[in-house]
């Protein structure tokens, strides 16, 4: 681990605990916050993501400008002089390269299917075009997330297979430069010396691997380590009380709760599903699991991004129509009788093991239907066979436990990816099979128009239509956390997508 | 613990009988070793047949938390051949670890050998440091005990070694994480550390909790074993010719007590292995135990059956190893050999 | 006692109790003994009195929980009981060693032979030995003292030898110290016959080569007579006689003694009724305060139970514990030598050709195989036939295969070739039987066996035991209570015995209830193998008057398997001599044991142990 | 241990070795008391809990000792000394289970196989060996962990492992007997076979059986226990005393006394079972004793 021991302020060395062991440091097999806010310090983003997500050529952006000539035609200009670290320039030839070796199905890459509406990316003098096959405004911040981190293709040629690995460190345009990759205890970075924006505090960063949450707390408060973003969701409570050490959180735009199969068995009947909606007690779980530091949802998509787009009176209005589930166990067995099970049944929900806030929420859902005769059997299952499950879309996906993160700050990011009746198959993970074309053509009628505010404003009517059938229960907002030790902070609060930024330049350190 | 070279005027006759002894333990050795290869094929065939039982596959682990799409799984089962029939795969994984490749970890995309190697000496020290402790401190305390039978240290000592006996280790490790990490903080309370000296003492712990579950075995056996050794004709005998109570106490009593207690050390091993997949769990280790902990809880299953491999050939290996010393330690066991 | 001082080993009032908690028990209850320089003495009871205890306190080796209760062990002026134990540890080995009964367990398994030597010679008190090359010599030249003069059984491990030769260097290494005292604890009796003389020879010659003191322990009067010079009698944990080995044979002053006398069976004639002494030994505790022999004598009066009797001395140094000697001394001499005048059984006349033989086998071998292939031919081509009512007697060394053709005759083994012919019945095969043939073989031919510790289930009762037999053979369920009481009765047990568990009887007691199960039945043929040999001479009485008790009573055959010629003489009517797995002599009883042929008998009718004198 | 207590397979092999020789009375009484009390528990135990134990109060989570939760909450207000009594009864159940299987398919397969001879016992004893070489835990981790099943196929897992211990153990005892003469006494009296085998020999070593069973059922805790401590086996929410360790382990250092106590129950729980089991074979087993 981390050097021992207090250190004074003006130390060179930032010390960052991260939760688990990175295993790679090519992004395409390392998809996840903790890599992103590594990568993030070493490489640029095509262009560089604003709070929420949105496309800015500020700095950290590897082209200075960009336009989408059509619908399906993006153009970039690749920014001159930018050197890896290695000190060879950044070309737009490198930077098609990044998109492509995603694209690329021998790559392998977790990152595939961002690309799955990309023609081709072609890269000329210094700028790089992206066809698309058909107009999609979700485009337009995929380079700037983690798919489109820049890499240099002569790098990637010399080092094949190992690219990434710790035989095959990266070369980087990034502030920093990998130094050293140890996979099971730590990842070191130093400054890029070919790097010419803003200079940081700290000669050195070291990420030390702490798997167990204890000790990444101990570690933060005795200051083995400066700072952390791994708090586990279902920790909070813990970190928020503990002392020595500032805690803070911030909306990750990602969401907790359940989907409901609308074709399986009892769930077919929407009185069940409201019944459920019902009886869950959203305030006071969200208060026991995050310490209220999550927000309470009433329906999904979450209304971070669209509050970003529209004014605040039209949406609070929007909301007035989209119906709601408050807690009342009076109300879910009224519905309950409604139904064609009045007296409850009995069903079975995966849990992921591994996944402790989907075990703790599991677990709180069936104390709730237990109150009005729904009995529910937690079946744990390691996560990927549960993942399985989802894709398949059989044995039967009834009631599944969901967290997720935000793929993308267009409004219909969560929209496209859970109601769409053509996702309500195989390969796909629409969880709640939920089939509705209104809403179908909310979503594509959103996705062909550039304008996000149609989109937002899309995105209000289907959360109104989709609570009347409840297909899925969100529960809170992932909220996201960091610890730093006494007297740290960071300068403006993060936004869900801080791990795409430079987030060291909001770290203030005493 | 050898027994006696033949002295020096030994007869031709005897040196013969020594040669042939040599020769028998060799090929003693050599037949055991031969064992391995079917025993590992077994396992490799259960391993595959189990991780391919499982529900679920290694599409969904590749997948997992990445956005989907049809085209990327056909993408994912080109890249890792998961389209071929089953026995087909089996034949490209064994064939390959016959060549050393034990193919690469889906959770890391590392290779399963690499992963291994750069884990094991984690796992590795840990038990040997627990070996060490158990046999050094656990065997001269049964001895202590069972030359104290019945007064207050034997109770004592017995009470010790059974509560430390039916204590699951990760009871034990999380106490003394609370007690010597967080209380006394005498130790780091994560990670395997830098360099030697720190390593060691970020491994002490782990491995003095390992240790004491061992030692509770091995003092029980010992104490056994040598109350046994003193109510036997010999060890009277010999006193009844004046040999120091010491000369007896080592000579004659613990090293016949010893036969019993080599029996056991095969499952020591055995039985430490498994105790440190708790330890390094409790202390958060990177060690092979975690690494099987989280290959099987994440579904890497080509990790899985990497492991699986090994582990089986280190059992193996130690079941050979203690077999030889037995010989060893046991002049007779020659001819019950010899007898089947 | 002029002689007192002087004496080489003085042991005054020895009294050993065992402590388990609050519980302690009397072993031993006050022994004297004195040993002279270059003497013999011999402590002589039956297992149970004493003796070993005694002598493991005289060495200071007592086991775990005895203790010394009073008493002193002198040796060279000092009290051995008082001194320190590393005192002791100094004297053991040098000045005072011992051998143990059993050779198998005597020696380290894991040492070398000559190792057991040279540690002593190390060590000891007096001029040890340091140089390896030096010690490792004169290891070799005591092995010779003990007759083994091949060198290369130095270098062999204890279980590559056979039991004679690691006697031999269990003495060798106890006499490494050159001890002025030797204590041999039974030191032959787990050996064959011939073997026995042998080691026995050897103690003797070697006691009287270096002139040094010998405590022989024996069980067996005989023994006793024919190394030492002084006996002590050992009864229930005190001794109730001591005397020169001479005086004693010719005239015992103890009615024990007297008892044991009679009751060994004679190996030169034999008696149509064995004296026995019924009972069995009580515990010390018990008889604390009378005559621990009262319970068993013919001649008990109050006297007797009015107090625990101390040894008194009589002329020529002849000490007994019996306090009516003086009335009782013509009688008992009268006994002894009435037993002694006893006429000769008129052998029947011994048919050659018995149609009606009740077993016939002929040509029977036995091969076992070991798991690595190698054979051990424990019968080679048997011939033996048991005529009805006939009691043949089987004889041989241990190992010789006896024991392997009684199991042959009941089917607890299966003959590699040959025939069995049972009551009419082929029997060599039990697999190759119908079922019927099997129950009428059950019916005919039963076995005892030799340990009767064993050969009761310890879980059930007698009664249960008897039970079972009898159902399973077919026994009206109703008539069973009543048929235990008869079985019981019929081997001189009381009907109430039914009720207890093995552990409550005493060996004699148990081996009659296995002879009592085999009556199960109504046997025509009993396979006894060694049915007395574990028992004490007076018990063993007791039983071999049973079996012939039995044999007029029923008309029973016995084969009567025995290592023992003086049983021999006593139970058969015709003799085999076993020899290897290969009967060498066979014939009249009188004719074998008087005038044998073969020259391994002669050696087996030499090695009987006779009196010095 | 077993080898270490982490391995449930192997170590009784040795219980006849390892047996304490003469348990001190205060130990066995202890244990009793300590066994005695737990099974009250588990069949009691919901009378007397001071809480319902899977009553969730997701407004008082994780919290430290106090008079109403006197070993405080756990992450979902659940009240920690409630589910420790209600876990009482699945500390039971499974071991038992595990330890009668191995106690009858030990004596059936045992004293078969040691009585029997020929090829059966062969087979058995090749069988048996390998089995017994395998380190239990390990294989039930790997086992349940990858097909994902429950307490019950834990149990499962375990008891066919921890058969091998006992048939090994039993068949040597057997093979003693057998060669008795009570026994051939019982053939040659024509007793038929399965009586001698069942009734005789299994009567004269069930010491051994029993001690081995206890000692079965002690390694079986931890084996489940440890099982569930990797979130594997027991069932999420599940009153068990291995899986509370590892879901209120992140409490460690705010409230020790909540996260350790289950430990404890396990650690007096299977360390009185070992006892008894040494007491009953030192109190009853007729071999191995001075004089006869
Ligand atoms: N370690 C012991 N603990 C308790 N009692 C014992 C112990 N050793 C022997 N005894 C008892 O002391 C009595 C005398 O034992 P001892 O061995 O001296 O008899 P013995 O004359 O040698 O008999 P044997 O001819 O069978 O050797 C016996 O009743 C025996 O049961
Ligand atoms: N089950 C067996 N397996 C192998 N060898 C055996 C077996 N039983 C007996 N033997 C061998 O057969 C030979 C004869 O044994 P047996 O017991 O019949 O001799 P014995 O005359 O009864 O000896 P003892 O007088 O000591 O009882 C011995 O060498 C013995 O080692
Ligand atoms: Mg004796
Ligand atoms: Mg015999």
């Amino acid at each position: 681990g981390a050097a021992t021991g207090k250190k004074s302020a003006v130390d060179p060395t930032l010390d960052w605990a991260i939760a688990t062991n990175p295993p790679s440091l090519f992004s395409a097999f390392y998809f996840g916050t903790e890599g992103s806010m590594m990568f993030s310090l070493t490489t640029h983003h095509i262009l560089q993501p604003g709070v929420f997500g949105q496309p800015t050529t500020g700095p950290e952006a590897a082209v200075s400008s960009w336009k989408a000539v059509t619908p399906t035609k993006y153009v970039y200009r690749v920014k001159p002089g930018i050197r890896f670290s290695d000190g060879t320039t950044l070309t737009a030839a490198d930077v098609a390269f990044s998109l492509n070796v995603h694209r690329n199905k021998k790559t392998g890459s977790k990152m595939f299917s961002f690309f799955s509406n990309v023609r081709s990316v072609g890269a000329k003098g210094n700028t790089v075009t992206v066809l698309l096959f058909k107009p999609d405004s979700k485009w337009q911040f995929t380079p700037a997330a983690s798919p489109a981190l820049v890499y240099s293709k002569a790098d990637y040629a010399k080092k094949g297979a190992a690219f990434g690995t710790p035989s095959g460190l990266p070369v980087g345009t990034g502030p920093y430069k990998w130094v050293e990759y140890a996979p099971n205890s730590r990842v070191v970075l130093e400054r890029n010396t070919f790097w010419k924006g803003v200079k940081y505090p700290w000669d050195r960063i070291v990420f030390s691997l702490i798997p167990d949450a204890n000790a990444r707390l101990l570690a933060v408060q005795s200051g083995q380590i400066d700072g952390t973003f791994a708090i586990p969701g279902n920790d909070i409570p813990l970190w928020v009380k503990a002392p020595n050490m500032k805690f803070g959180s911030f909306n990750s735009g990602g969401w907790r709760g359940f989907s409901i199969d609308v074709e399986d068995g009892p769930f077919k009947d929407v009185n069940v599903r409201r019944a459920i909606a019902y009886s869950l007690d959203k305030a006071s779980i969200t208060e026991g699991l995050t310490s209220s530091r999550g927000q309470v949802l009433e329906g999904l998509p979450p209304l971070l991004f669209i509050r970003g787009l529209l004014p605040k009176a039209e949406v609070d209005a929007a909301l007035k129509k989209v119906p709601t589930y408050p807690y009342s166990v009076d109300k879910a067995k009224a519905e309950l009788a409604k139904s064609a099970y009045p007296k409850g049944f009995s069903t079975t929900l995966n849990v992921p093991n591994g996944c402790v806030p989907c075990l703790l929420l599991a677990q709180v859902l069936q104390q709730g239907t237990s109150k009005i005769g729904i009995n529910v059997k937690l079946n744990m299952m390691p996560g990927p066979q549960r993942f399985q499950v989802i894709l398949d879309h059989k044995p039967n996906l009834g009631l599944q436990v969901l967290g997720q993160g935000p793929d993308s700050p267009h409004p219909m990011d969560k929209p496209d990816l859970l109601y769409r009746s053509e996702r309500a198959a195989p390969g796909f993970e629409n969880s709640a099979n939920y089939k509705n074309a209104q809403v179908d053509k909310w979503i594509d009628e959103s996705l062909a128009s550039s304008d996000l505010k149609v989109a937002a404003r899309n995105a209000l009517k289907i959360m109104t239509v989709v609570n009347r059938d409840v297909p899925y229960i969100p529960i809170f907002s992932i909220p996201g956390a960091f610890a730093v030790k006494p007297g740290w902070g960071f300068k403006s609060s993060l936004g869900p997508f801080y791990y795409n930024q430079m987030w060291l330049s909001h770290l203030v350190a005493k | 613990m050898l027994p006696e070279s033949p002295p020096q005027e030994a007869t031709p006759a005897e040196g013969a009988a020594e040669r042939k002894r040599r020769r028998w333990l060799a090929r003693y050795v050599a037949r055991r070793l031969l064992i391995l290869i079917p025993l590992v094929f077994l396992v490799s065939v259960a391993a595959f047949t189990l991780t391919h039982a499982a529900p679920g596959g290694p599409i969904a682990t590749l997948l997992e938390n990445a956005p989907t799409s049809p085209e990327q799984i056909e993408a994912i089962k080109e890249k890792y051949k998961l389209g071929d029939p089953l026995p087909v795969q089996y034949w490209d994984w064994i064939s390959g670890v016959a060549q050393g490749d034990f193919g690469r970890s889906i959770l890391t995309n590392e290779t399963v050998l690499n992963e291994i190697t750069s884990r094991l000496w984690v796992t590795l020290s840990l038990n040997i440091a627990g070996i060490a402790l158990a046999i050094l401190v656990g065997v001269p305390l049964g001895v202590l005990a069972a030359l104290r039978r019945g007064r207050f240290l034997d109770r004592a000592l017995v009470t010790i070694s059974v509560f430390f006996m039916s204590t699951p280790v990760f009871a034990l490790g999380l106490f003394a994480l609370y007690l010597f990490g967080f209380r006394a903080g005498l130790f780091p309370l994560f990670g395997p550390g830098e360099g030697l000296v720190d390593r060691i003492h970020h491994l002490a712990l782990p491995a003095i909790v390992l240790g004491l579950a061992g030692m509770g075995f091995t003092m029980r056996l010992t104490r056994a074993a040598m109350l046994e050794q003193f109510d036997m004709d010999y060890v009277a005998f010999a006193r009844a010719r004046g040999l120091g109570s010491f000369h007896v106490t080592s000579r004659y009593a613990f090293r016949n007590a010893l036969i019993p207690v080599t029996t056991a050390a095969g499952l020591l091993f055995t039985g430490l292995l498994t105790g440190s997949v708790l330890v390094e769990t409790v202390f958060g280790l990177p060690g092979l135990g975690t690494l099987l902990v989280s290959a099987v809880t994440g579904g890497d299953f080509t990790m899985v059956q990497g492991l699986l491999l090994f582990i089986a050939a280190w059992i193996i290996l130690v079941n050979i190893a203690v077999d030889v010393l037995y010989v060893f330690i046991d002049p007779r066991v020659e001819f019950d050999k010899a007898r089947g | 006692m002029a002689t007192r001082d002087s004496s080489l080993l003085d042991v005054r009032g020895l009294e050993l109790e065992v402590v388990a908690g609050a519980m302690r028990k009397t072993l031993v209850a006050g022994v004297d003994l004195r040993l002279e320089r270059g003497e013999t003495i011999a402590i002589v009871g039956e297992s149970g009195s004493g003796k070993s205890l005694s002598a493991r306190a005289i060495v200071g080796l007592l086991p775990t929980g005895v203790v010394a209760r009073a008493g002193q062990v002198i040796f060279d002026g000092r009290d051995m009981l008082q001194e320190s134990p590393r005192e002791v540890a100094r004297v053991r080995g040098s000045s005072i060693s011992m051998i143990f009964q059993d050779p198998f367990t005597m020696l380290n398994p894991l040492l070398r032979c000559s190792k057991h030597i040279e540690e002593v010679l190390k060590i000891r008190v007096d001029n040890p030995i340091t140089n390896r090359a030096e010690a490792r010599r004169e290891a070799l030249a005591r092995l010779v003292e003990v007759g083994i003069t091949d060198p290369t059984a130095a270098d062999r491990y204890p279980f590559q030898l056979s039991g004679g030769m690691r006697q031999r260097v269990g003495l060798a290494a106890a006499l490494a110290g050159d001890p002025a005292v030797l204590i041999a604890d039974e030191p032959s009796t787990a050996l064959d016959v011939t073997t026995q003389a042998e080691i026995l020879d050897l103690l003797k010659d070697v006691q009287q080569k270096r002139g040094m003191g010998l405590i022989l322990i024996t069980h067996d009067l005989r023994v006793a007579f024919s190394v030492a010079h002084r006996v002590y009698v050992l009864y229930a944990g005190s001794l109730v006689e001591v005397s020169t080995s001479a005086a004693l044979e010719h005239e015992p002053l103890h009615p024990y003694t007297l008892g044991l006398l009679l009751s060994e069976p004679a190996a030169d004639r034999r008696l149509d009724r064995l004296v026995a002494i019924d009972g069995s030994v009580p515990g010390p505790d018990e008889v604390a305060e009378r005559c621990s022999f009262a319970s068993r004598c013919e001649w008990v009066t109050d006297a007797c139970l009015a107090g625990k009797p101390t040894l008194s001395t009589l002329e020529g140094e002849r000490e007994t514990a019996c306090v009516r000697i003086g009335e009782i001394r013509s009688e008992m001499s009268a006994a002894h030598l009435g037993a002694k005048r006893l006429v000769v059984v008129t052998p029947l006349e011994h048919r050659t050709r018995d149609e009606n033989a009740i077993l016939r086998a002929t040509g029977v071998s036995k091969v076992f195989v070991g798991r690595a292939g190698n054979e051990v031919h424990a019968l080679r081509n048997v011939s033996i036939e048991v005529g009805l009512n006939e009691s043949v007697g089987l004889v041989g060394e241990s190992g010789s295969g006896k024991t392997t053709f009684g199991r042959c005759v009941v089917g607890l083994e299966t003959a590699t070739s040959g025939m069995i012919d049972v009551g009419g019945i082929r029997s060599e095969d039990y697999s190759t039987l119908t079922r019927e043939q099997r129950t009428a073989i059950r019916k005919t031919v039963q076995i005892v066996f030799q340990d009767p510790y064993s050969s009761l289930d310890r879980t059930e009762t007698v009664g249960a035991a008897l039970r079972e037999a009898l159902v399973v053979n077919g026994f009206p369920r109703d008539g069973v209570k009543r048929r235990i009481a008869e079985l019981l009765e019929l081997v001189g047990l009381p009907a109430g015995y039914a009720r207890r568990r093995p552990a409550a009887l005493s060996g004699g007691e148990r081996q009659r209830v296995s002879i009592a199960r085999t009556l199960v039945v109504e046997p025509k043929l009993i396979v006894c193998d060694e049915p007395v040999s574990a028992l004490d001479v007076s018990v063993q009485a007791q039983i071999l008057n049973l079996f012939r008790d039995l044999k007029d009573e029923f008309g029973l055959s016995y084969l009567f398997v025995t290592h023992d010629l003086a049983v021999v003489r006593q139970v058969a009517d015709r003799v085999y001599v076993l020899y290897q797995g290969a009967v060498v002599e066979e014939g009249p009883t009188e004719q074998v044991l008087d005038r044998p042929q073969h020259d391994y008998t002669r050696r087996l009718i030499a090695s009987i142990p006779r009196s010095a004198v | 241990m077993v080898a270490p207590a982490s391995d449930a397979t192997t170590t009784k092999w040795f219980v006849r070795r390892i047996s304490l020789r003469r348990v001190p009375p205060i130990f066995m009484t202890m244990s009793v008391i300590v066994v005695g009390l737990i099974v009250f528990l588990a069949i009691f135990g919901s009378l007397i809990e001071p809480n319902d134990p899977f009553q969730q109060d997701l407004l008082d989570t994780s919290a430290p000792p106090s008079p109403e939760h006197w070993l405080g909450t756990d992450p979902l207000g659940r009240d920690i000394l409630s589910r420790i009594i209600a876990g009482a009864d699945s500390a039971i159940i499974g071991p038992f289970i595990v330890a009668f299987t191995g106690l009858l398919a030990g004596s059936g397969f045992g004293i078969l196989s040691g009585y029997m001879g020929g090829t059966a016992d062969m087979v058995i004893q090749r069988l048996v060996d390998f089995m017994f070489a395998l380190p239990g835990l390990l294989i039930a981790i790997v086992i349940v962990g990858v097909v994902g099943g429950g307490y019950w196929l834990a149990v499962l897992v375990l008891s066919i492992l921890n058969v091998a211990g006992g048939v090994r153990l039993i068949r040597g005892a057997a093979l003693e007997q057998r060669a008795l003469p009570y026994v051939e006494a019982a053939r040659t009296l024509g007793v038929p076979r399965w009586r001698i085998m069942y009734l005789h020999i299994w009567r004269n070593i069930s010491p051994i059986v029993f001690a081995n069973a206890a000692l079965d059922f002690a390694l079986a805790l931890v084996a489940l226990s440890s099982l569930s401590y990797l979130g594997l086996g027991s069932q999420p929410g599940e009153a068990e005393w291995g899986r509370m360790l590892s879901e209120n382990q992140s409490l460690l250092f705010s409230n020790p006394a909540g996260v350790l106590a289950p430990a404890l129950a396990i650690v007096f729980f299977a360390t009185s079972v070992t006892i008894i089991g040494d007491w009953i074979y030192d109190r009853f087993s007729y071999g191995g004793r001075t004089g006869r």
